[in-house]
């Protein structure tokens, strides 16, 4: 998609959230819902650009979320830092694992990457539980159960009044979009694709891989850890639990429903199945044989997802090529 | 200005490049021509950082050896590959675009990458994706990216191969333009004599990764030797 | 201390047959296709249900009879399964990412179908074989001697069959270069599909094989994905030599680090020992077919 | 609206699958009572499900949010819900709210805001009790133990530490030594390792509390190829339904407990009898894990309700609750300040031997004492 | 022989091959020139059962072949020879070479083609346990040709032999196709660089914008300038 469709369409949409509260503010459950809604879609962003664009396969997105969490939630209990700047911290922090995990990816391709990035993932679990996230403060196996509340300038953001702290994460997601946007429209942008399609042409022609797959890594796993502080403030209690393969699937459906690759499609599919995962959960297990079966049927028939069928709307018919 | 001093590669038991020493001076055309798996493509993966060797290679007076590929780039040596690699998700602009960025110690500058545009002769597929194009478009997309670069140095790897007799005049004619007007030093892998003779100042010969001969082209391929491993009685 | 260290090998060397019999398809189909299929595990799944169905049954209360009935049932599903849902995305250039999502789909669906149908409890089958035999201080129960012969003879002949057979030689080929494949007269398409459908009936029969050793539960197979899939790229993706190497010294390090230093640090172990071979070797143990 | 709506937030999937079911079948079984008794102040009660999975943080809200928040339950059972986290969620709101966390945590977290959670009622006493309570069971056992040795494996959840923590701490206290402590993940199948340590320790316990049949399991049998002379103690983890219906007679021999339970096969009091054959008429099986108490729950907060008289003042039931208690089977329920159902007086926690495939209760505790005519029996894999 | 009737051929909706027919005689050699990307390969593929989207008539030997896959035109015989080599890059040069030979038809002749093609290129012989993707350009190109020649075709469409060839391996193409033709096969090859093939043909195509622009003899092709000068290099 052209760079100046996709901000009309990403303004379009954030447009459209930001009256939201309008119609569902009194309903607390939705508010929340909106809330989560909106905290996914920076993760999926972030899954989008490392994974969509960039064309690094890296699983880790929710370990980094979940570093954040955890890290903003010690931080702001044990140093006493207030929650508005140790979600920073927490982005800071992760931004540098996510350069340690970045750095022996550069060697690898496709599912290795995955699976070491799989294996931050997996390894978070027994070391947030074990000796080691204890003396951390994690809690262990219990997790942590009283997190501070967001505070800014003496206004706190409880979850049982949830409108102010939809527009303070609105906020953030809006940022986050528009620094991902960025990111793609700039040359960033252009030295992922081309890394992407054919790495020791691109890096004859001076593009320094080294370089921005780490950098990648980093801003995605800053933007990830941060809003998983925003997360630990707001829902005020954390376990591995999060680590389960649940999130992980629900996180990769968004991509499949807004399209891989396909900026700010992530946007639209966190809406999209964060509320289709809400209407189908009366359902109880028919729930996620319907999410799989969809998922089956959207990656067959709608190879892009919604944002590709979107392009193909309004896009004019593709140009014939003269000889 | 480029100067490799016993150059030698091994790949296991296979010495690709033995013990290679040659200078190209500034401004030159200067032509790599050998039989098949003289080591000639293997040379020019040396030379842009792609592996590591035994010698040196210095340009300018800078020894190159241990740097990355970007680096090496940025000190202003450029290549095309002999299986043309290219960019299927950008447009040609931005394909060409992608060396003047990140290749030019200038930065970017549009104005540029329309001139080189215009050199390779693709101004008016700017816009289209690069995967769609022909082969001898692929080609010019990677030379022109390379040339975006603002190189000092561009080394062609057999740039002509699948052209047709009037195509590989057009070839010609450009490196020409490009050593001439852009004021580029050439280094060419070919295999048609008609441009190892016409078009290039110096010529060097190897076989098996040993330099067979090294000097004028007339001259050089009128060498026995030359006509026995390489050439053949046909041409 | 000697007898202590001969019985943590043993259970390391049953692991590893477990884990190779686990990581050989993976294998085979990621070399084949580079198609990473994460409905692995459900397929490994499946296996412990369609013999937990026949075993329903009386008259097929027989492991032989069970094996022969459940592999064709897998072989179809498998060959059905490629040819509708990765097949046609093969045609795409971002098939990869998209081949990843549709089998994460697929897992869903067949995890909580299973659920749905055959409910949330674990499910038994019975022993292959009771007893043990005992020589002095050491006891080998029967049930993991098969496992282990019939995990390490399976996956031999198999490494066999694709070197020295010229099938096995096409199916490298089209692993290697589906175009050329094609030119040179191999049939890709239903090379892609058998290939695929084998290592289904592979992984289903390994489901059958630990079913009677473990359990059966509707999400059981995520465990069996995630060590397969460590298994497999450690040993080098798409080697099935690689891979089973990889199975046995996994095997041997969980028995280890389980035994010296406790059962929580053997996955932290496993991961250390997996990125220190990534990092000096980014293509794992062996990393190319054979 | 003529129905009552009630939240049942239970396990459905995942490792603790089988007692969000044993719950449910108690759950199950008072609602379906009430209802064929012409309701709750004249008006059906209709149970609202919602798997609640591993109780993740985000999980349980969502549940809470979904049942209290949306639907607007008037009151939520919630059997086994979380350690600490569901008392968070569900204290935002006012819904008389039940669990059966067994654990110290969720105390800790209703302590730092009584007001607030005022609607959070636990029916069993804490991991830190129960603990204690399964070493004085083990410590009364006629039984004489070779050696002073124990091991302790438990799963890496909170109430697994809770538990394993409590008995090493008595352990030491008794002059035992516990020769290996460790803390297994979920889905542990393999247990070969461990069981090589063991059998070189020796030791004359081993407690066992992963509660999660197929771990249990895997470790019985591959224990039982070559046992030592160890009295295997399950606790908590032997009483999912899935363990003795897998097992059946194999499981002979190996003991556990449950908090606020019934004991089985007979009953203490003759209501109570009734209750137990009514239950094994419905389930075909002895009731486990929860469903007493969880039936418990329903009655009481039912109770409650007709006391009050409205199933909407949900501050009143709640204080009815907290205050008055409720007379159940086996005598009188009593919730501490901490809203906490403590083990003891009509509700002690029973401890049970697995004999002939069948859970036979052989102690009840506090105070310890042998339940009835039934009697330990020493497991068929100690030699002399 | 084959015959081909109203060709249309498309990548996508990309239509390239635009209503070609030709005809190449049983034991002829006919020739294919043309500009770059205007589907020269786009033909020879759509013979050989490579291209999905493609519409008209193919007769090989009177039988109508078009829409049969690739696996089924090399057991009757149709072999492609490709452009980009197309190698098993994990695979030895003896392995991508047996594989060449993977048809029911060519099986029996596997060990005579072996040596024959050993004979051709020395260099593969000496070569034979390297792997492919280790090998030169050219050295991929002899083991592409070579394997080629592995199936026993009664056909061969050869797409550009000469592209990355050395001068003298040039003319040894040109000595081969000569040869295998003379030994009753049919070919028809894309090839500008190489004028010994053209002096060969016994018929010569010129392919512009997906159609056939020229057919006829060399001779008649010299009688043309525009031909002469951007074809033909003369
Ligand atoms: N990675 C590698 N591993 C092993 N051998 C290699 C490798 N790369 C090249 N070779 C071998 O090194 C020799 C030189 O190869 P190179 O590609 O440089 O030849 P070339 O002169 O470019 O030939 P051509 O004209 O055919 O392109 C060849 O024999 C080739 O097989
Ligand atoms: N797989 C493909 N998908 C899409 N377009 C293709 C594909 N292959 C070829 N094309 C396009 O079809 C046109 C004809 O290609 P073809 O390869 O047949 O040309 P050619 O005459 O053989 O040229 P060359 O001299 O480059 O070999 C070109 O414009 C090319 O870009
Ligand atoms: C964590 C659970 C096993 C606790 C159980 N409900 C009990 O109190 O015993
Ligand atoms: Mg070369
Ligand atoms: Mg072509």
């Amino acid at each position: 998609m052209e760079h100046k469709r996709i901000t009309v369409f990403l303004a379009i949409i954030w447009g459209v959230v930001a009256i939201l509260p309008l119609f569902f503010g009194s309903t607390n459950f939705i508010m929340h819902i909106l809330i989560m809604c909106l905290i996914w879609s920076v993760v999926a962003s972030c899954w989008d650009l490392i994974m969509g664009f960039a064309g690094i396969f890296s699983f880790g997105q929710v370990a980094f979320f979940v570093i954040g969490s955890y890290s903003s939630a010690i931080i702001s209990a044990r140093l006493g830092v207030p929650p508005v700047f140790s979600v920073f911290i927490a982005g800071i922090f992760t931004a540098g694992l996510g350069v340690l995990v970045g750095l022996p990816c550069l060697k690898l391709k496709g599912a290795y990457i995955a699976l070491v990035t799989f294996a931050v993932h997996m390894i978070l679990e027994p070391v947030l539980k074990g000796d080691i996230g204890r003396a951390l403060g994690t809690g262990g196996a219990r997790g942590i159960l009283t997190i501070a509340p967001m505070n800014i300038f003496g206004y706190t953001f409880t979850s049982s009044d949830p409108i102010p702290y939809f527009y303070l994460l609105f906020l953030v997601a809006v940022v986050c979009s528009v620094i991902i946007l960025m990111v793609i429209k700039s040359h960033w942008g252009t030295a992922f694709l081309a890394l992407k399609d054919a790495e020791e042409f691109a890096s004859c022609l001076g593009v320094s891989a080294f370089k921005y797959k780490l950098m990648v890594f980093a801003l995605t796993s800053f933007l990830t850890g941060m809003i998983g502080g925003f997360y630990a403030h707001y829902v005020g209690m954390l376990s591995t639990r999060m680590l389960g393969i649940d999130l992980f699937v629900t996180l990769m459906i968004i991509l499949v429903i807004g399209g891989v690759g396909k900026f700010p499609g992530a946007v639209i599919g966190a809406f999209i199945t964060i509320a289709v995962n809400e209407m189908l959960s009366p359902l109880g297990s028919y729930r996620p044989i319907i999410l799989g079966g969809l998922v089956v049927v959207l990656v067959l028939a709608l190879p892009d997802g919604i944002t590709g069928l979107f392009e193909k709307m309004f896009s004019e018919k593709k140009q014939g090529l003269s000889h | 200005m480029l100067k490799l001093t016993n150059v030698t590669k091994k790949f296991g038991e296979l010495t690709a490049v033995n013990s290679l020493s040659f200078t190209v001076s500034k401004g030159q055309v200067f032509g790599i021509a050998g039989p098949n798996g003289a080591g000639k493509s293997t040379l020019y993966n040396l030379i842009s950082g792609l592996y590591p060797f035994e010698g040196a290679i210095s340009f300018n007076g800078k020894e190159i050896a241990g740097l990355s590929p970007h680096q090496i780039a940025k000190l202003g040596i450029s290549r095309t590959f002999q299986i043309p690699q290219i960019f299927p998700s950008l447009s040609v602009e931005k394909s060409i675009g992608v060396g003047n960025h990140f290749g030019s110690r200038e930065g970017f500058e549009q104005d540029y990458v329309d001139k080189v545009l215009e050199f390779v002769n693709l101004h008016d597929k700017r816009h289209a994706m690069v995967g769609q194009l022909n082969l001898l478009d692929k080609k010019m997309i990677m030379i022109g990216a390379a040339l975006a670069t603002k190189p000092e140095v561009l080394m062609l790897d057999e740039p002509m191969a699948g052209s047709n007799a009037k195509e590989i005049i057009q070839l010609m004619e450009l490196i020409q333009r490009i050593n001439r007007d852009l004021g580029v030093t050439i280094i060419i892998i070919e295999h048609f004599m008609k441009v190892l003779t016409e078009l290039t100042e110096k010529l060097l010969i190897i076989e098996t990764g040993t330099e067979i001969c090294c000097g004028d082209p007339v001259e050089v391929t009128g060498d026995p030797r030359v006509i026995e491993c390489y050439l053949g009685d046909g041409t | 201390m000697f007898i202590e260290i001969i019985d943590v090998i043993i259970s390391g060397l049953i692991n590893g047959s477990v884990y190779a019999l686990m990581a050989v398809g993976l294998t085979l189909i990621y070399g084949v296709s580079k198609a990473f299929n994460f409905a692995y595990g459900s397929f490994y799944s499946m296996g412990g249900y369609i013999a937990f169905l026949l075993f329903g049954i009386s008259f097929f209360n027989n492991y032989l009879i069970v094996f022969c009935l459940a592999a064709p049932v897998l072989l179809i599903f498998g060959f059905f399964i490629e040819k509708l849902l990765v097949a046609p995305l093969r045609k795409r250039d971002d098939w990869e990412v998209k081949v990843m999502m549709i089998t994460l789909g697929l897992a869903l669906f067949l995890d909580n179908s299973y659920q749905v149908v055959f409910g949330a409890r674990m499910k038994s089958l019975p022993s292959i074989l009771e007893g043990s035999f005992e020589m002095g201080e050491f006891i080998l129960s029967y049930q993991d001697v098969v496992i282990f012969i019939f995990s390490l003879g399976g996956i031999l002949i198999f490494r066999w069959f694709l070197n020295n057979t010229r099938t096995g030689m096409s199916v490298r080929a089209v692993a290697q270069n589906p175009a050329g494949a094609q030119i040179v007269g191999i049939p890709k398409e239903f090379v892609f599909a058998a290939t695929f459908a084998i290592s289904t009936v592979m992984v289903g029969m390994g489901g059958i094989l630990l079913a009677q050793k473990y359990f059966i539960t509707p999400a059981g197979g995520w465990d069996i994905l995630v060590k397969a899939w460590v298994i497999t790229a450690f040993g080098g993706m798409g080697s099935i030599k690689g891979g089973l190497y990889a199975a046995f010294i996994v095997g041997m390090l969980e028995a280890f680090v389980g035994w010296y230093f406790g059962m929580t640090w053997t996955l932290i172990a496993l991961f250390a020992v997996l990125l220190t071979t990534l990092a000096v070797r980014p293509q794992g143990l062996m990393g190319k077919w054979g | 609206s003529d129905t009552i709506k009630v939240g049942v937030p239970l396990s459905m999937t995942g490792p603790y699958t089988d007692t969000g079911d044993n719950y449910w079948k108690g759950i199950k079984m008072a609602i379906d009572e009430i209802n064929e008794g012409g309701g709750l102040l004249g008006k059906k009660i209709e149970p609202v499900r919602f798997d609640a999975q591993e109780f993740a943080p985000e999980r349980v809200m969502q549940g809470a949010d979904y049942l209290c928040g949306k639907l607007k339950v008037d009151s939520v059972h919630a059997g086994w819900a979380g350690w600490g986290q569901d008392v968070r969620a569900y204290g935002k709101y006012t819904a008389p709210f039940f669990a059966d966390d067994g654990s110290q945590t969720a105390v800790d977290v209703y302590k730092q805001d009584k007001k607030q959670y005022n609607n959070i009622f636990q029916l069993t006493d804490t991991g830190i009790n129960q603990g204690q309570s399964m070493f004085n069971v083990l410590m009364a056992l006629p039984y004489e133990y070779p050696n002073k040795k124990a091991v302790i494996i438990t799963a890496d959840d909170a109430w697994g530490t809770e538990v394993g923590d409590t008995l090493k701490k008595n352990f030491k206290e008794k002059g035992w030594k516990v020769a290996m402590h460790e803390l297994v993940p979920y889905g542990t199948n393999q247990w070969g390792p461990l069981l090589t340590k063991i059998r070189k320790i020796k030791p004359a316990i081993i407690h066992v509390e992963i509660v999660s049949a197929q771990e249990v399991i895997t470790f019985f049998r591959q224990f039982m190829k070559k046992p030592t002379n160890s009295i295997l103690s399950y606790g908590y983890s032997l009483v999912p339904r899935e363990v003795v219906d897998t097992m059946g007679k194999e499981a002979d021999g190996l003991i556990g407990e449950v908090p606020t339970a019934m004991p089985t096969p007979e009953a203490p009091t003759p209501e109570a009898q009734a209750w137990l054959d009514k239950f094994k008429g419905i389930w075909t099986h002895l009731p486990q894990a929860g469903s007493w108490a969880a039936y418990s729950g329903v009655k009481a907060w039912v109770t409650a309700v007709e006391a009050v008289g409205d199933e909407k003042k949900h501050e009143e039931v709640c204080n009815y609750i907290a205050t008055k208690g409720y007379k159940g089977e086996t005598g009188w329920w009593k919730w501490d300040e901490d809203h906490v159902m403590r083990a003891g007086g009509d509700v002690p926690i029973a401890h049970y031997q697995v004999q002939n495939g069948e859970m036979i209760a052989i102690f009840t505790d506090p105070p310890a004492k042998p339940y009835k005519n039934y009697k330990f029996q020493v497991p068929r894999w100690i030699k002399k | 022989m084959i015959k081909i009737h109203d060709l249309n051929a498309y990548y996508d909706d990309f239509h390239v091959l635009k209503n070609v027919s030709l005809e190449v005689g049983k034991g002829e050699v006919a020739v294919m020139l043309g500009p770059n990307g205007h589907g020269k390969s786009t033909v020879l593929k759509s013979i050989c059962g490579l291209v999905e989207k493609v519409t008209g008539n193919i007769t090989w030997s009177g039988e109508e072949i078009i829409g049969l896959g690739a696996e089924k035109l090399v057991n009757k015989g149709i072999t492609y020879i490709a452009e980009n080599r197309e190698l098993f890059p994990e695979m030895t040069v003896m392995e991508n070479l047996k594989l060449g030979a993977y048809s029911q038809s060519a099986r029996p002749h596997e060990k005579e083609n072996l040596e024959k093609v050993f004979s051709l290129f020395p260099r593969l012989a000496d070569r034979r346990k390297q792997l492919a993707s280790t090998m030169s350009g050219g050295e991929a190109r002899m083991l592409a040709i070579a394997r080629g020649l592995m199936s026993n075709a009664d056909f061969l469409a050869i797409d550009e032999p000469s592209l990355g060839l050395q001068p003298n391996l040039r003319d040894e193409v040109a000595r081969i196709i000569k040869e295998i033709n003379t030994q009753g096969m049919t070919v028809l090859v894309v090839e500008q660089n190489i004028p010994q093939i053209t002096e060969l043909a016994d018929k010569l195509y010129v392919l512009e914008e997906g159609k056939i622009s020229f057919e006829g003899s060399r001779e008649e092709a010299l009688g043309d300038d525009h031909l002469k000068e951007i074809f033909l290099g003369m």
